[in-house]
């Protein structure tokens, strides 16, 4: 328990104390105190795993209450943390490639004014990350959740005198507002029916539960909500390519290695539900399937190096989310793993190669690059190699993992969508790799200012490039080490990790060779523009993602701004007629004040008027004049 | 005694203003108002013990006090956002100002420990003038319109609850019990039904109007507009909550055959309210009336919190007016120091002012966040616990509040967002100053506190909440 | 012997009289005369029933009736020349400054 | 003879006192206002020991007066009315030497009626009150005086004759004269029916009932100051006090008939009365309406036809006489030379004076029935009474009323607040004036803070326990 | 029977007249002549006191006050009344007043008072009668008439004093 309060408070006090003593820090501080901050709690995380291990492997659980959080009647709900294997992958991950990223944000931050507050923001996000992942119920679970939105919140809108960042901000926490209140009604209508929402005690509820009720469905639905907006599952996804407006450092953990697949740990942490609610179940791997190949088609004509490389994440989310709905639990989080490794390391080369060209991002003025930066061209080649799926490079092992799952498991369909998927990723990845380090240089001028990327940058880059290379043999480690949280409850069987059919790996990692050659052959030996066929149709729907962002404009977005007007008419009438209440009793007196004429005679027929009445009233009641 | 403490405190303060030298007058009242939150930290760590003073004993009235959990953290909430907002009241209202200030102090804490009718009424109603006075003489062009505005439709309101109240006490003396207004004598009596229902919405109307909620929310465009921004704070702030207070600490006792019978009615009515403020929010172009506009929907919250007759709504009801006080607040004083600032309130004069005001920027972002319900500060404590009474109540209305939730962070965000980043394209501003970040520090600080602690309200609201609704014998809500 | 009822009838018109007098007539003297009669209509009613009741009281009653009366048109008079002071004629409808 | 009228018989002594004074010393009238405050003094002196003094209720004059607890309070109230406005008229020469003795007759006829039990008593009273009313309001000097002093006149003498024709009747048709025997007696219902009917109408005439209400902003408009403050107080606590006897004391059986009519009559009065406050600029005219609402409250005590319907009313008489007192001195003083105040003149009252800004404040919130003051307990125990009496329409029209009315009474204070434009004006304090705002004004605090002991008054002095 | 008929027309009579008269002279004369009649009636009702006081003090007192005013208010000027000026205010109060007293005179013949059967007391309504209720029992009732007509003196006093130098200011306002 400890440890685990200190390994998720050392961020934080990190965040607190960039904040709080941000006059007086030497200007190159933060970057440094956040840096090592992060590396002890990930020295932190390897001894707790490693302490982890050496339990009996059916209780590899370390859980903990730290306070009350709410009690009295109604909710009673703890601040419970909950370490178990599962965790513990994310704890490294999250840890580790964070610690990697701060470091390389030292030198990809140094000339920017806000170098202490982007420090600040990054450790705040990893503190909630870590909340994310220890959290032992899904309240703390949903805090966690929010707080690394409103951390992606601050980083996509970190450039905030940008108009397009602060739109793209707004949009990406509105949108995973969606999935935290979808989150919220889940938990609530779990707890409603269990008294209790921590793990434990939920699990204990599914394992003996019969499948198929509507009430699972729908809870299991809420929670996807919620897991679809934060990994940006289709129809929720457009805020993921928008938020490529933060800093490139921040692509790289966020939108690419951590935050964005909390989504598939809150899945695979929920994998007990999952098997009571088939329908859902199905609806996750469809989903997943869809948006991967449905983002891997965008990415096709897409002309920012950051823009294709978001397109590429929601796509390979769309596998582990695809893992999720085939049961390959323990492959989804193997391909997180190596996906976390080798997008990491895309995203930082990425960032390099922006560096090195002076914020430049359209790859119309790229090309030619490798000869200027060579180490940044190795790790990006590793890590695209590993993201084609071409063996024995990581994402080789881990996509082969979920779709021979996929097909063993009988999904033929979401398998050759996967298969088609491997393919297109990896024609997109290598244009995107040709486009940028061979060629032509497309911009002399900023060809000639390019270099190297300074070795603080560099490093990082190179050991998650070794990663991406050698990530794969993770995943027997992983098979073993993960067993004891999957096959801790029941219906489990399908998680570990499979080897599909060998005609399906030959398909695969054929349609990825083939692609890359078509890859080279248009874009190395015949020289094409990236702008090529993006004027017409097919490549200019796919330049525009189908037109996503109009339709939630038209579905949602301006129907509410109409309500919004109609509301304010509403409101006007609402107030106008306050006032014309009052008003008109005003007038009404103001009518009336005039019955007092100021004639005698007429207030003495006044009183006979009275007289007149009463006599008739009285006469009435007594019954004289009936 | 530290509740009369919190009570005379004000009162001794005031008058005591009244003779200050000009200049004095804010110091004095701070003092006051510091004095009293004293109190306050004394009767929550020390003795709460209440006063039960005979009054009018031809009446059966009695001075009865009470701090039990429903209101003894409503009082702190009084407590503490009266010293925040003297301390944010500019030094040159006079005293006259600072005199209104602590009256009103004085009647929302008697208000908030009654629990005798006679004296609750009272005290809702004395509250009215000083806001009345204070919309009148220091508030916008259009000041004495919403002075009006808000005395005649509260007062509209409690005059038809003043019936309720005679007649609750006469029934139940014609029933054969004694003439009293003692809300537990009076909880849980037999009322002929057909009076019982127009005795309902004689209470409920006042309470409507007081928080408020739609459609009786008439007054509030041009009070919360016009009036000066501590004032602002402190009708949004406090005195909203007295309405849905109201609806807790006398009608749940007294009516909840009706509540039962008219729930669906009155879930519908807050649902629409709830829409109705986020919607019009959404479209709002003065920074205040956004705000403004989005503390009406969070007012329907609560009411919907309530009518949904569950432990868990009732609860976070009770909680959330606390966490909504402390957040609303707080962001009402600091869009005041905004518009003091920058001399206007539409959010298009503004834009980029993070670059010359990033202090004013980030308590301007933490409260709106708060508003909107950010998971981690209060304001999602609150909602979660009323979606789940609504879930275990009527499910529909989850929905609605589910999604209300996520117009709330569109609405609020586009506000900080217009006014604080973007490219800067109005001149520069004065960031805060040392001595207001001094009492913005530990306001922000109470919000997280409570925020990641609930349980330290909730537990203590719980008894009395058991007994406003009598769950313990009928079994809840469904 | 009269007949009593008549008389109380005779009383009722002899009030309606007055009555009319002091709705129409604009001269306030004769309002005022109006007045007089319906109070003078009263007494005698008063004086009716106490023949019909062998009771003085009524008979008192209407002693107090008519030296009310001589108070009343005493202060009633004066008013009415301190009003009439300054003005033409004698028109109750030109006496109508307080109004609204 | 025991000593029970002693406190009207001192008010006849104080008449002779007050104008041998005039007579004695033309050129100090002063000796006259103490002459007239001290017989009020000792008469009130004489009226609390009464009270204390448990020998009543006593009846007299063959049956002709009652005194009992509840003619006692009236007193109180009339002599704290009449004290109130000798004091806001204190030595003031537009009003003459010989103001204070005609306060002092009229005075006599209020404490007559609220003593009258039998029909001439009543008729005296009435008359005692109104002549030297009529005087008064004729007396200021200036046109619209002479005007209002006319139309009260003729107005009067015409609902004199109505009372009095009314009498008659009900003298025949039960052959007595005596409140107290009325029920006892055979009824020629129809007759009586005729008679209740007058009767009633005389007497809702001198207490502003709509619509026999007309007399009353005309006649406070003109009426100098002071003497507005008189009528609007006194004469309606006599007026109250008289018809509440008349209808409790003689048909408190027949309650059927006659309880409804006043109870429409109530509503109608309350809501009108206050809808035509709403439109006043003259704050004498609009504490006229609001003396006509309020006439429709005291009517809800008397048509609620129980005891607390009777206490309510009394306390009610109390509360809204002090708060009207606290106003018109108030306003007298703003006024200086001027014959009225309207709302134009307010603006800035709070700069010129905040002290009375406060005063004015306070008579004016407890008029509107807002807590802490006396005007809101004095509704409370009315909406009581509405509600034993399962007369919630009464309550609904009483609240209503006053969401009416409340505009009305807050306008004068927003004015007050208003920053004026130009110098500001400082306002002298006649001492005499100081005196009553400020007694009047701690009395409505004190009525609303801690009322208990006035309701313990009240409720001893009108425990008529034929009532349920 | 015939008596009253000719007495009640004569009272009739004399009330119309006053309120048709087109000269107030000619009212407070006809006014004098219903006076007189009901003066006689008071003699056939056994009230021979008040008939006496009827004559001197309504008659002789009042109307002599009456007319000596209206001689002195109407002298040398057109005293003839003007149109009527309120709309439907003769209709109204004639409609109004058919109404009162027509009803109040059927119930008055419809439902006689009770009648005491047997002979009147001696000295009813006589001085001597009257003196011994006045002086005795009912003595402080006119004490209370005495009151009133010293208030009517004061009354005249006080409302027809010579008016004042002009309005002399009784605060004195600071200089503005």
């Amino acid at each position: 328990m400890q440890d685990l309060v200190e390994i998720l408070i050392l961020p934080l006090i990190g965040a607190g104390t960039i904040t709080a003593f941000k006059g007086i820090m030497p200007r190159r501080l933060p970057g440094i105190w956040a840096s090592f901050l992060v590396a002890v709690s990930f020295v932190l995380s390897v001894a707790a795993d490693r302490r982890l291990g050496q339990l009996a492997a059916h209780h590899r659980v370390i859980t903990g209450v730290l306070w009350n959080w709410v009690t009295g009647f109604g909710p009673t709900i703890h601040w419970r943390l909950y370490f178990d294997p599962l965790s513990a992958v994310w704890l490294l991950i999250i840890t580790g490639v964070g610690a990697l990223i701060h470091i390389y944000s030292i030198g990809y931050m140094h000339d920017d004014p806000g170098e202490g507050r982007f420090f600040a923001y990054l450790n705040f996000f990893i503190f909630s990350m870590l909340l994310l992942v220890l959290a032992g119920n899904l309240a703390i679970l949903l805090i966690g959740w929010a707080l690394v939105g409103l951390a992606s919140y601050f980083l996509i809108g970190f450039w905030y005198e940008r108009p397009s960042a602060v739109a793209a901000a707004k949009k990406a926490f509105v949108m995973n507002t969606l999935g935290d209140v979808g989150i919220l009604l889940g938990l609530a209508l779990l707890y409603v029916h269990y008294h209790g929402i921590g793990y434990a005690h939920l699990f204990r509820i599914f394992d003996t539960a019969r499948p198929g009720s509507a009430f699972f469905e729908w809870s299991a639905f809420l929670l996807y909500l919620g897991a679809m907006a934060k990994s940006a599952q289709f129809p929720l996804h457009m805020w993921l390519a928008d938020a490529m407006e933060g800093p490139t450092p921040v692509s790289a953990l966020i939108h690419a290695a951590t935050m964005v697949t909390a989504g598939v740990y809150l899945m695979t942490r929920l994998y007990p539900l999952l098997r009571l609610a088939p329908f859902t179940h199905q609806l996750i791997g469809a989903i997943g399937a869809f948006t991967a190949i449905f983002a891997a088609s965008i990415a096709f004509f897409q002309q920012d190096i950051k823009k294709v490389l978001a397109y590429s994440t929601l796509s390979q989310l769309g596998y582990m989310f695809l893992a999720v709905g085939v049961g390959a639990y323990t492959a989804g989080v193997f391909h997180f793993m190596t996906h976390a490794f080798f997008k990491a390391t895309l995203f930082l080369a990425a960032g390099s190669v922006i560096h090195a060209l002076a914020g430049e991002q359209d790859l119309g003025q790229m090309g030619g690059l490798w000869r200027k930066m060579p180490w940044t061209m190795a790790s990006f080649l590793a890590a695209t190699l590993a993201i084609a799926g071409i063996p024995p490079f990581a994402g080789y092992f881990s996509k082969e993992a979920i779709l021979g799952q996929a097909y063993n498991s009988g999904h033929l369909v979401l398998w050759a969508v996967g298969v088609l998927t491997a393919g297109m990723t990896s024609y997109y990845m290598f244009r995107l790799f040709f486009l940028t380090f061979f060629g032509k240089p497309r911009n002399a001028k900023l060809y000639d200012h390019a270099h190297e990327a300074p070795l603080v940058m560099t490093i990082p880059v190179v050991i998650l490039g070794v990663f991406s290379v050698i990530g794969g043999f993770f995943g027997s480690w992983l098979n073993g080490w993960l067993s004891p949280a999957f096959h801790q409850y029941l219906g489990a069987s399908t998680a570990p990790l499979e080897h599909g059919p060998v005609f399906g790996t030959v398909v695969t990692v054929g349609l990825a060779v083939i692609a890359f050659f078509v890859a080279y052959w248009l874009f190395v030996a015949r020289g094409i523009q990236p702008q090529a066929g993006t004027t017409r149709a097919p490549g200019l729907w796919m330049l525009k993602a189908w037109g996503m962002d109009a339709a939630w404009t038209a579905v949602a977005v301006n129907p509410l701004k109409w309500l919004g007007d109609a509301m304010l008419a509403v409101e006007r009438a609402i107030l106008a007629g306050v006032v014309g209440l009052a008003d008109g009793i005003q007038a009404w007196a103001s009518d009336l004040a005039p019955i007092q004429t100021g004639y005698v005679r007429r207030y003495a027929l006044s009183i006979m008027v009275g007289v007149v009445a009463l006599l008739a009233y009285y006469l009435i009641r007594i019954g004289f004049i009936s | 005694m530290f509740l009369v403490w919190l009570l005379a405190v004000p009162l001794a303060g005031a008058i005591v203003t009244l003779w200050a030298p000009a200049k004095g007058a804010k110091g004095v009242a701070a003092i006051t108002s510091f004095v009293a939150l004293l109190g306050y930290v004394g009767l929550l760590f020390v003795n709460r013990a209440g006063v039960n003073w005979p009054w009018i004993a031809a009446w059966g009235v009695r001075f009865h006090l009470q701090a039990d959990g429903l209101g003894l953290f409503l009082l702190g909430l009084n407590a503490v956002l009266f010293v925040v907002a003297i301390l944010a009241s500019s030094e040159d209202m006079g005293r006259i100002y600072y005199f209104w200030l602590l009256v009103l102090e004085f009647a929302v804490a008697g208000l908030f420990a009654a629990v005798d009718l006679f004296v609750f009424y009272v005290f809702w109603e004395v509250l009215l003038v000083p806001v009345f006075f204070l919309l009148t003489q220091w508030s916008g062009a259009r000041g004495r319109t919403a002075a009006l505005k808000w005395l005649i439709m509260n007062l509209v309101g409690s005059f038809f609850m003043l019936v309720g109240i005679v007649a609750v006490a006469v029934i139940h003396h014609q029933n054969g019990g004694a003439f009293t207004f003692e809300i537990a004598a009076l909880s849980g009596m037999a009322i002929p039904a057909g009076i019982a229902t127009w005795l309902f919405f004689a209470f409920l109307v006042a309470f409507w109007i007081k928080a408020p909620l739609w459609p009786l929310h008439g007054w509030m465009p041009d009070t919360y507009g016009e009036s000066p921004a501590p004032v602002t704070a402190l009708i949004s702030g406090v005195l909203s909550k007295a309405g849905i207070y109201g609806i807790l600490r006398v009608m749940m006792p007294i009516f909840l055959p009706q509540f039962r019978q008219f729930q669906l009615l009155l879930l519908i009515l807050a649902a629409i309210g709830l829409l109705y403020g986020a919607l019009a929010a959404l479209r709002q172009t003065d920074m205040k009336m956004v705000t403004a506009y989005g503390s009406l929907s969070h007012m329907a919250m609560m009411a919907l919190g309530i009518f949904s007759l569950t432990e868990a709504g009732i609860l976070g009801t009770t909680y959330y007016m606390v966490a909504h006080g402390l957040m609303v607040g707080g962001l009402f004083i600091v869009l005041g120091l905004l518009e003091s600032r920058t001399g206007t309130r539409t959010i298009q004069d503004m834009a980029g002012l993070n670059q010359s005001a990033p202090r004013l920027a980030a308590y301007f972002l933490f409260f709106v966040l708060g508003t909107l319900g950010l998971p981690g500060l209060p304001g999602f404590v609150g909602e979660y616990m009323i979606i789940q009474g609504l879930i275990q109540s009527q499910v529909v209305f989850a929905v609605i509040a589910g999604f209300v939730l996520v117009v709330a962070a569109w609405y609020m965000l586009r506000v900080f967002q217009a006014v604080m980043q973007g490219p800067a394209r109005s001149s520069a501003i004065r960031d805060l100053l040392a001595r207001q970040v001094a009492w913005l520090v530990p306001l922000a600080g109470l919000v997280v506190f409570i925020g990641i602690w609930p349980a330290g309200i909730t537990s203590h609201a719980v008894p009395s909440l058991y007994h406003v609704m009598h769950f313990a014998s009928q079994g809840g809500g469904r | 012997m009269i007949p009593l009822n008549w008389v109380v009838a005779l009383g009722a018109a002899l009030f309606a009289i007055g009555a009319v007098g002091v709705l129409v007539r604009k001269n306030p003297l004769i309002m005022f005369m109006a007045a007089e009669m319906m109070w003078n209509a009263a007494a005698l009613v008063f004086v009716t029933f106490a023949r019909s009741f062998h009771d003085m009281t009524g008979q008192v009653m209407a002693f107090i009736i008519i030296g009310t009366a001589a108070a009343e048109v005493g202060i009633g008079l004066a008013i009415i020349v301190s009003v009439y002071h300054h003005r033409h004629r004698l028109d109750i409808d030109e006496v109508s400054e307080l109004k609204g | 003879m025991s000593g029970a009228l002693g406190p009207e018989y001192t008010i006849v002594l104080g008449v002779f006192a007050t104008m041998i004074m005039v007579m004695l010393a033309k050129n100090r009238t002063i000796l006259a206002y103490w002459a007239a405050l001290a017989a009020v003094v000792v008469s009130g002196v004489w009226t609390i020991i009464l009270w204390s003094d448990r020998a009543l209720p006593l009846s007299l004059y063959a049956q002709g007066v009652t005194v009992d607890g509840f003619s006692l309070v009236i007193n109180g109230l009339v002599l704290l009315a009449s004290a109130g406005a000798l004091l806001i008229g204190w030595n003031d020469e537009r009003y003459g030497a010989d103001f204070p003795a005609l306060v002092l007759l009229a005075l006599l006829g209020m404490m007559v009626l609220g003593l009258a039990n039998n029909f001439l008593v009543l008729f005296l009273g009435i008359e005692l009150l109104s002549l030297p009313l009529y005087i008064l309001a004729a007396s200021g000097g200036y046109a619209e005086s002479r005007e209002a002093g006319l139309k009260y006149l003729l107005l009067g003498a015409f609902s004199s004759g109505i009372l009095l024709f009314g009498l008659a009747l009900l003298y025949g048709a039960s052959g007595t004269m005596v409140f107290t025997q009325l029920g006892n007696s055979p009824l020629i219902l129809p007759l009586a029916g005729a008679g209740l009917a007058l009767t009633v109408v005389g007497l809702v005439f001198k207490l502003g009932i709509i619509p026999f209400h007309m007399w009353v902003p005309d006649v406070y408009e003109g009426s100098p100051l002071p003497v507005t403050s008189y009528m609007a107080f006194g004469t309606k606590v006599a007026a109250a006090a008289v018809l509440l006897r008349f209808l409790f004391f003689g048909f408190s059986l027949a309650v059927g008939w006659w309880e409804p009519a006043l109870g429409y009559l109530a509503v109608l009065t309350m809501v009108a009365g206050n809808l035509l406050a709403l439109a006043q600029k003259d704050m004498k005219r609009l504490l006229a309406y609001s003396g006509i609402a309020n006439a429709g409250y005291v009517l809800v005590g008397i048509s609620a036809h129980n005891q607390s319907g009777a206490r309510a009313m009394l306390f009610y008489l109390l509360v809204y006489g002090l708060a009207v007192l606290a106003a018109f001195a108030v306003f007298t003083m703003v006024a200086g030379d001027r014959k009225s105040v309207s709302l134009n003149d307010l603006t800035g009252l709070a700069r010129r004076s905040p002290w009375l800004t406060a005063f004015l404040t306070v008579a004016m919130l407890s008029l509107a029935g807002i807590p802490l003051t006396g005007g809101f307990v004095g509704k409370f125990y009315l909406l009581q009474a509405a509600l034993y009496a399962n007369e919630p329409g009464l309550a609904i029209g009483l609240v209503v009323g006053a969401m009416i009315g409340l505009a009305a009474y807050v306008r004068p204070l927003q004015r007050a607040f208003q920053a004026g434009d130009g110098a500001v004006v400082p306002i002298r304090w006649p001492i005499a004036g100081a005196v009553v705002v400020i007694i009047a004004v701690l009395g409505t605090i004190g009525l609303g803070v801690y009322p208990a002991p006035i309701v313990h008054i009240v409720n001893h002095s009108a425990a008529f326990d034929w009532l349920h | 029977m015939i008596a009253f008929v000719i007495l009640a027309i004569l009272a009739l009579g004399g009330g119309v007249g006053v309120v048709v008269a087109r000269q107030p002279v000619h009212s407070a004369l006809f006014l004098i002549m219903n006076i007189l009649a009901l003066a006689i009636f008071y003699i056939l009702l056994s009230a021979e006191f008040l008939a006496a006081a009827q004559v001197i003090v309504y008659a002789g007192a009042i109307m002599v006050l009456f007319l000596f005013v209206v001689t002195l208010l109407t002298a040398g000027k057109d005293d003839a009344e003007p149109q009527e000026s309120l709309q439907g205010q003769r209709l109204t109060a004639g409609i109004l007043a058919v109404l009162a007293g027509g009803g109040l005179a059927v119930l008055g013949v419809l439902f006689p008072s009770r009648s005491v059967p047997f002979g009147l007391p001696p000295n009813f309504g006589n001085l001597h009668g009257m003196g011994l209720n006045l002086w005795n029992q009912d003595f402080v009732y006119l004490a209370a008439v005495a009151l009133m007509l010293l208030t009517a003196a004061i009354g005249v006093l006080v409302l027809n004093r010579p008016p004042r130098e002009g309005p002399k200011p009784r605060v004195k306002e600071g200089d503005s």
